[in-house]
C-alpha cells in the first residue's frame, strides 16, 4: 500500500518537473492542477521538489504565485562570467562574407558590384573583428585597393576542410539554393586559396589598409 | 515533368481495388509506382515474381498511355527497360553472352525495390520517435550563457550558401527600364502655342515659333507631334489658320482675325 | 581528505547542472569544459549526473558529442501540446532525410539512385533549413559531388544518442541494404525525371543494357 503510495506520488513529481522545466513561464498552481491526477497535494508537492533542488545547481523558486526553475543564486556569476552573447551576423555581413568567400581575393569595389549596393566599412570590420576575413594584400591596379580573404577560422566555423569545398553552381542547384532559371551567363567563381594572386602585393608591414587609405585622402 | 503530390497520404493507394485507377502522376518515380505494384502481389518482397512485376508495369503503363497521352519519358524509359529484362528472363542465356543475365537483373531491381521499401520504413519508424518540441521537451525558459568563447557572432554553413545563392540570383536578372520620356501632352501644347502665336497676323512656320523647344533630340517628335495636333484642335476653335504648300513642306500658323482677310 | 574532494566534486556537479539547466541546446565537452577547475573528470560527472536524473521528470541525454536535458520520454503523452508541426515534412523530402540518415555520406546522384527519381528543388534545401541536413564536404571521386550527412540537430530532434541508434540500422546493414554501390554492370538504368526529354523514344525491347545506361547520363 504504501509502496503504491509512494510511486503514485513519485510520477506526479516526474510530471512536474518536466512541466517547470518545458514551461516558457512560471507556471501557477491553477495551470499545474490539470496535469495531475484529481486530488493530488499540490502544495506538498511542490516543497518536495523545492527541496530536493534546493542545494542543487538548479532551484526552485516561487515567483509571486508562480513556480519556476533557476539556476543556483550562487552560481549566477558563472553563467555570466562572459556577458558577450551570441548574435546572428546581419545580412549585409552574411551576404559580404559570401561574397568574399566565392570570390576572394575582392576588393571592397568588386564586393559591391555583386551585392550591388555600397557595403559600409563597419561591415568589414565587423567580419575581421569576428576573425573570419582578413586583409590579404593590395591589388596591383590604380589606386591599388586592399585586397579581403577569408581565414582559417572562418573554415573552422563553417565545418570546411578547404575553400575547394564550397559548392559550385550546379550543386547550389541541385541543393535548391539557386533557381534553375538563371541566365546562363551566371557563373560562381572557384575561390582562390593560395597565398597571393600574381596581381597582388603583401600588405607592407604597418599597412593599416583602408584606414591608411582614408587618411590619405585627408 | 509534371509536379508531383507530396503529402504523406496522397499516394497511397486502395489495396482493395480490383482496377488500377491509379494516377501515374501520384507515383515519384517509376520505382515507386513498381514498388506499389509489388506490394499488390501481397508477398515478401523476396519472394516476388520480376516478371510478373514487369508484365504489370507494362500493362499499366500501356492503359495510361491509351487513356491519356502523356507519360513522363522516365516512366517509358523503365518500360523499356523492362521489356528488355523480360526478355531476357524469357529466352535462355546464350553461350559467349557478356551481357548480364536475366537472372542477375532481376535481382538488382529486387534489391532496389527493398532498399526504398526500407528507406520508406526506416522514414516511419524515425517519424515515431519520441522527437522535439512534439514529445519531449527542452528547457523552457533557457538562461543567458556564452557559449562558444571564440566568436560573438554566429552564422550557418546554410545561412552563408543562402546568402550567397539569393544575392547573386537577385542580381543576376537583368532589369529592363524603360526610358522615362517627356511627353508633351496636346494641353501643354496647345497652351504653349497660343502664347507663341499671341496676336500674330504674320505666317510663321510652326518648327520656328518652337525652335527653343526643337533643340533636344529626344522631346522632337513629341513637340511637333503634340503641336500639330494642338494646332488642328486650335483651327477647329477658330482661334488660328493653317497653312502648308507642299507635302512635307513647313507648316505656317497665324492667329485668325474675325472677319476675313 | 575524502571529504573536501567531494565537496569540490560536488561543486562541478552543481556547476554542471546549471550550465546544462540554463542551456535549451545540448553543449559539447569543449562548451563545458571552460567552466569548471582544469582537470575536472567531465565525463565521470556526466555519467553521475546522467544518472541521477535517469528515473526522474527530466533526464539527461547525449546527443551526438554534446549533451541536454530533455523531459523524459514516457511523460509526452501529458506534455504533448495542442499545435501540431508547423509544416509536415513531406514524403520526398522525409525520405530523403531518411536515405541521408542511413547512407551518410551520401551524394545528391546517390540519394537519386535509391529513390529513382531526381530530387525535386527544394527538398535539400528545406532539410537544410531545418538544420537537419548538411553538407558534409566532397566525395573523392570525378567531379569531387558534394556529400551530404545528418546534424546534431537532427539527433537532438528525433531523440537519437548517435546515428548508431537509427531505427533498424543493424538489421539493413545485416540484409545488405545499405550498400549503395552497386557493380556498374548492373546498375538498372533507372533515369532521373528531366534528363530524358518528351521528345526522346524509349528503348525497344532488345537494345543493349548498356547502351540504356548510357541513357541514364544523357
Amino acid at each position: 500500500m504504501s509502496n503504491r503510495f509512494s510511486e503514485v506520488r513519485q510520477r506526479q513529481l516526474r510530471i512536474l518537473e518536466a512541466l517547470l522545466f518545458a514551461s516558457s513561464e512560471p507556471l501557477s498552481l491553477a495551470q499545474i492542477a490539470p496535469y495531475l491526477s484529481v486530488g493530488a497535494d499540490l502544495p506538498a508537492l511542490l516543497e518536495e521538489l523545492r527541496r530536493h533542488y534546493s542545494l542543487r545547481g538548479v532551484n526552485l523558486v516561487r515567483r509571486g504565485d508562480r513556480w519556476a526553475f533557476r539556476t543556483a543564486e550562487d552560481l549566477e556569476f558563472l553563467l555570466r562570467r562572459e556577458e558577450e552573447e551570441t548574435r546572428p551576423l546581419s545580412r549585409a555581413a552574411l551576404e559580404t562574407l559570401a561574397i568574399i568567400a566565392y570570390h576572394q581575393p575582392s576588393t571592397r569595389a568588386e564586393i559591391e558590384e555583386v551585392r550591388g549596393v555600397a557595403t559600409g566599412k563597419g561591415t568589414l570590420d565587423l567580419l575581421m573583428e569576428a576573425g573570419w576575413v582578413r586583409m590579404r594584400g593590395r591589388r596591383r591596379t590604380p589606386g591599388r585597393p586592399v585586397t579581403y580573404g577569408t581565414t582559417d577560422a572562418f573554415l573552422d566555423h563553417f565545418g570546411l576542410e578547404g575553400l575547394g569545398d564550397l559548392p559550385g553552381l550546379e550543386e547550389l542547384k541541385g541543393a535548391g539554393l539557386l533557381s534553375s532559371r538563371l541566365p546562363s551567363t551566371l557563373q560562381i567563381p572557384l575561390p582562390f586559396s593560395g597565398e597571393l594572386r600574381e596581381d597582388e602585393d603583401p600588405l607592407a608591414p604597418g599597412d593599416a589598409g583602408e584606414a591608411a587609405d582614408e587618411l590619405d585622402r585627408d | 515533368m509534371t509536379e508531383m503530390p507530396t503529402g504523406w497520404s496522397d499516394t497511397e493507394p486502395d489495396a482493395t481495388a480490383e482496377v488500377l485507377h491509379v494516377d501515374v502522376d501520384g507515383y515519384e518515380g517509376p520505382l515507386d509506382l513498381l514498388l506499389d505494384l509489388a506490394r499488390r502481389q501481397k508477398v515478401d518482397l523476396g519472394a516476388i515474381s520480376i516478371l510478373a512485376l514487369a508484365e504489370q508495369y507494362l500493362a499499366f503503363i500501356a492503359t495510361i498511355r491509351e487513356r491519356r497521352i502523356e507519360v513522363a519519358a522516365d516512366y517509358l524509359v523503365m518500360a523499356a527497360w523492362l521489356a528488355y529484362l523480360k526478355s531476357r528472363l524469357m529466352v535462355p542465356q546464350a553461350p559467349g553472352d557478356e551481357e548480364p543475365s536475366g537472372e542477375m537483373l532481376a535481382a538488382m531491381l529486387q534489391f532496389r525495390l527493398k532498399r526504398l521499401e526500407a528507406m520508406r520504413l526506416s522514414a516511419a519508424k524515425l517519424l515515431e520517435r519520441p522527437r522535439l518540441g512534439i514529445n519531449v521537451y527542452p528547457r523552457g525558459m533557457p538562461e543567458a550563457l556564452q557559449i562558444s568563447r571564440k566568436s560573438i557572432w554566429e552564422a550557418s554553413y546554410y545561412e552563408l550558401l543562402k546568402a550567397y545563392s539569393t544575392q547573386r540570383e537577385r542580381n543576376s536578372i537583368v532589369e529592363y527600364r524603360p526610358a522615362a520620356r517627356t511627353v508633351w501632352s496636346l494641353q501643354d501644347a496647345r497652351d504653349t502655342l497660343r502664347r507663341l502665336i499671341g496676336d500674330s497676323a504674320e505666317w510663321i512656320a510652326m518648327d520656328e515659333y518652337l525652335a527653343e523647344y526643337l533643340g533636344r533630340a529626344d522631346e522632337r517628335a513629341t513637340v511637333r507631334a503634340s503641336s500639330f495636333a494642338s494646332s488642328l484642335e486650335l483651327v477647329r476653335q477658330g482661334e488660328i489658320e493653317l497653312r502648308q504648300s507642299e507635302t512635307f513642306g513647313p507648316i505656317y500658323l497665324r492667329r485668325r482675325h474675325s472677319g476675313p482677310t
